[in-house]
């Protein structure tokens, strides 16, 4: 019997992408994002996508591709005044967006991948952004009962994996890769490198190879 | 309408204020700084002990980074090129919102389209259509410990900035704690707007002419350094 | 009280068929084995395609450490002191029941006082008045994908382990999954109890005299293999 | 204007905390707690303390010994069948003792570091513990609405810190440790080694300095 070897190629893994799916994308502001996974899945078929991610690029650079080419359904995130294609989609119904602070986006997806099914946050308390969310008082202090979100697939980017998956990750490029890690059915990661198990500090690996299916060799500089 | 301060001094000064109130803390301290007049507050900060977070997950954020020294996967939430400082960190933006949530964060520094004068701001979006997005300026101005409004006090065309009710949504409820304008320093004080500090091109007639949000003057009015 | 299974090889037993279920699978799984008889379930997994977790913050534990190799900054959750193996890594204590609370863990085996009919297991106090203590078990009964209940049939008087109803505090409700004695082995299947394996000491009736629960018997019972 | 060192002795380490205090103590079976301030803390005066911790070592052992020199006042954790003391001293009505589930305890721990004051989780559903708990479901599943679980003072035990109170840990003693670093008001890290800035790697600093009040260096083998 011989176990499934986690990397594959860039076209393996976007295959493993359905119309439809709830996709979270490590990324913040066109850095620490997994260029070649969005880049192919820009190029696919694969449309009526749920994007999660902190923004969504440039106009035609990054993940703006995957709403330039007409791939999106709706959003999940909290900036995308970088992208102003987002909002004029959005104006004009093409596109559903749901806005979250980006602290409460982060912890929200990190509690898919604990399995805490929602929290209670200070963040946005008596704005827009709270509306018909339920409130409650711990302390004398009101809170927001905020939501996890989960996604089928995770296109995340590391900068070193060994072959078992475990991860590390490189500057600000770490943004929400290793949350959305956790956080997804399918965890495809897109690595500058890959080394041999044990070559990794085990004080050092900063996701576990547990939060990782697929891994993605970048070739491209 | 009058331009009581040059243009090209309004965000030095405020940003220049704000450094002196962070260093005259003598204490070490941990800041986070929003895009445009809050990012200048690092040029008039020395000494050792005033670390910078980014929320895109950096403790220890260095100046920004030229020539060589780019690196387009360190940079700060402004999507600047940053550098490092001894001692830095780097950390999932959990972790850097936990630190913001958790109350661990000293200050933070933000601009404002609108401060009230019950400490409402509103900074995140301008129902125009064409903006959508709110970023972390909520989770920083719900936990960060002080909240640091860096703004001109009036717009371009000479409407208030410091009103009675904030007229676009706001960002936080009662959150603000110090207000710095070209003119002016606030401090709120159990839920109170007081005037600390008039800078000396305005008097303070002058300055309510300019401030709908209505506001008590300090004991103490000092005037402010420019 | 006829003794069926000689009391060395109830453990031994109980842990190569737990050993084989995950082999059976054939896939990479991530386990989390308990202090007593589920610990042994290790010394019966081949491959490298099994690894274990230690709620205490550890991934890919090795094999108890001996000698030279013990440190005792190196240790299971039973405290046991262990070795590494390539590739593992640690972690805190959050990010370590993250993983068995967010169903990352594909299966968890734990000793049991009993087991009822519903899946409701009990395995973490008797109300004694001596023990404190809860520990992970009702994390992981809850978190992990499959609950494998590892337990002599009956106690050592006799009295029946597989009961009706609890009588002890419950761990969980309803959360067992696989159960595995050294006389049967038993499967939840959307919530009734079923029979799958026996073993060659004992037959049907036999087993129902010494099983209160209830349960039904698989079409396709097999012989436990010893 | 000169800025206080972190570095001190385990003395003045120990003089900054109150009678009556609550105090987390990083630790799991006698193995990764910070050896020298447990020690310090047991021959000190100060009591009614209550003391969060995983576990409280053994009689007379490790955090055993605030029992035996009946410091204690209550307890928060999840497993003291190691220390038969405590069911005691609980039966006997000398201590109050609250049982958490060891995961939950560990969330509710990392709850109070990143200001979530209440989270829902389903370990315990159905079970002594939820008892008084309220409850809610998610996508028809149970779950148990915990609290945040915060301190007066942590006592955490580091393999090595920077200057600045950088910390990584070594291996399993890291276990409580980084969580607890970031629920209380006053964090104390007992470390091997102290470090000049810069020398830990940035990608490998577990817990940032902004957690970490004071460092003690342990100078007993």
């Amino acid at each position: 019997m011989t176990i499934d070897d986690k990397v594959c190629t860039v076209e393996a893994a976007v295959a493993m992408i359905q119309s439809g799916d709830r996709i979270m994308v490590g990324s913040f502001g066109n850095s620490g994002y997994p260029e070649e996974l969005v880049s192919a899945l820009a190029a696919s078929d694969q449309n009526e996508l749920t994007i999660i991610s902190n923004d969504l690029g440039s106009p035609g650079i990054g993940l703006g591709r995957f709403l330039t080419n007409r791939q999106i359904k709706a959003l999940i995130g909290n900036y995308y005044n970088w992208n102003p294609e987002v909002a004029a989609a959005k104006n004009d119904g093409a596109i559903k967006v749901t806005l979250v602070p980006q602290g409460t986006f982060a912890e929200a997806i990190r509690a898919a991948g604990v399995g805490i099914p929602a929290f209670y946050v200070p963040a946005g308390v008596g704005t827009a952004l709270a509306e018909g969310k339920p409130t409650a008082v711990f302390d004398n202090r009101t809170y927001i009962l905020e939501r996890a979100i989960q996604a089928d697939v995770a296109l995340i980017r590391a900068f070193r994996a060994d072959t078992l998956g475990n991860l590390v990750y490189y500057k600000t490029a770490r943004n929400f890769n290793p949350l959305m890690a956790m956080a997804a059915r399918l965890t495809i990661a897109e690595v500058d490198e890959i080394i041999p198990a044990g070559e990794l500090d085990p004080e050092c690996i900063v996701t576990p190879h547990i939060f990782v299916d697929k891994l993605v060799l970048k070739v491209k500089p | 309408m009058t331009i009581l301060v040059p243009k090209a001094q309004v965000k030095i000064r405020i940003a220049r204020r704000i450094a002196q109130e962070f260093m005259a803390q003598g204490r070490r301290m941990f800041i986070n700084l929003g895009v445009g007049t809050p990012t200048l507050v690092a040029n008039y900060i020395t000494g050792n002990h005033i670390f910078l977070q980014a929320e895109n997950g950096m403790l220890g954020v260095g100046p920004k980074a030229e020539g060589e020294a780019v690196d387009l996967k360190l940079i700060n939430a402004g999507r600047e090129p940053v550098t490092e400082t001894a001692g830095c960190c780097y950390f999932d933006s959990a972790t850097s919102f936990g630190m913001i949530r958790g109350g661990h964060i000293d200050a933070t520094v933000i601009g404002a389209f609108e401060v009230d004068e019950t400490g409402n701001l509103a900074n995140w979006i301008i129902p125009n259509g064409r903006q959508l997005g709110v970023g972390g300026a909520m989770d920083l101005v719900a936990g960060a410990r002080q909240v640091v409004v860096a703004l001109p006090h009036t717009s371009s065309n000479g409407q208030p900035k410091l009103v009675r009710e904030c007229t676009l949504p706001i960002t936080g409820c009662h959150e603000a704690d110090l207000v710095v304008t070209e003119l002016a320093v606030f401090r709120f004080r159990e839920g109170q707007m007081v005037l600390e500090e008039l800078a000396p091109e305005i008097d303070l007639e002058g300055l309510r002419a300019l401030t709908p949000a209505r506001f008590t003057v300090d004991d103490h009015l000092k005037p402010m350094s420019v």
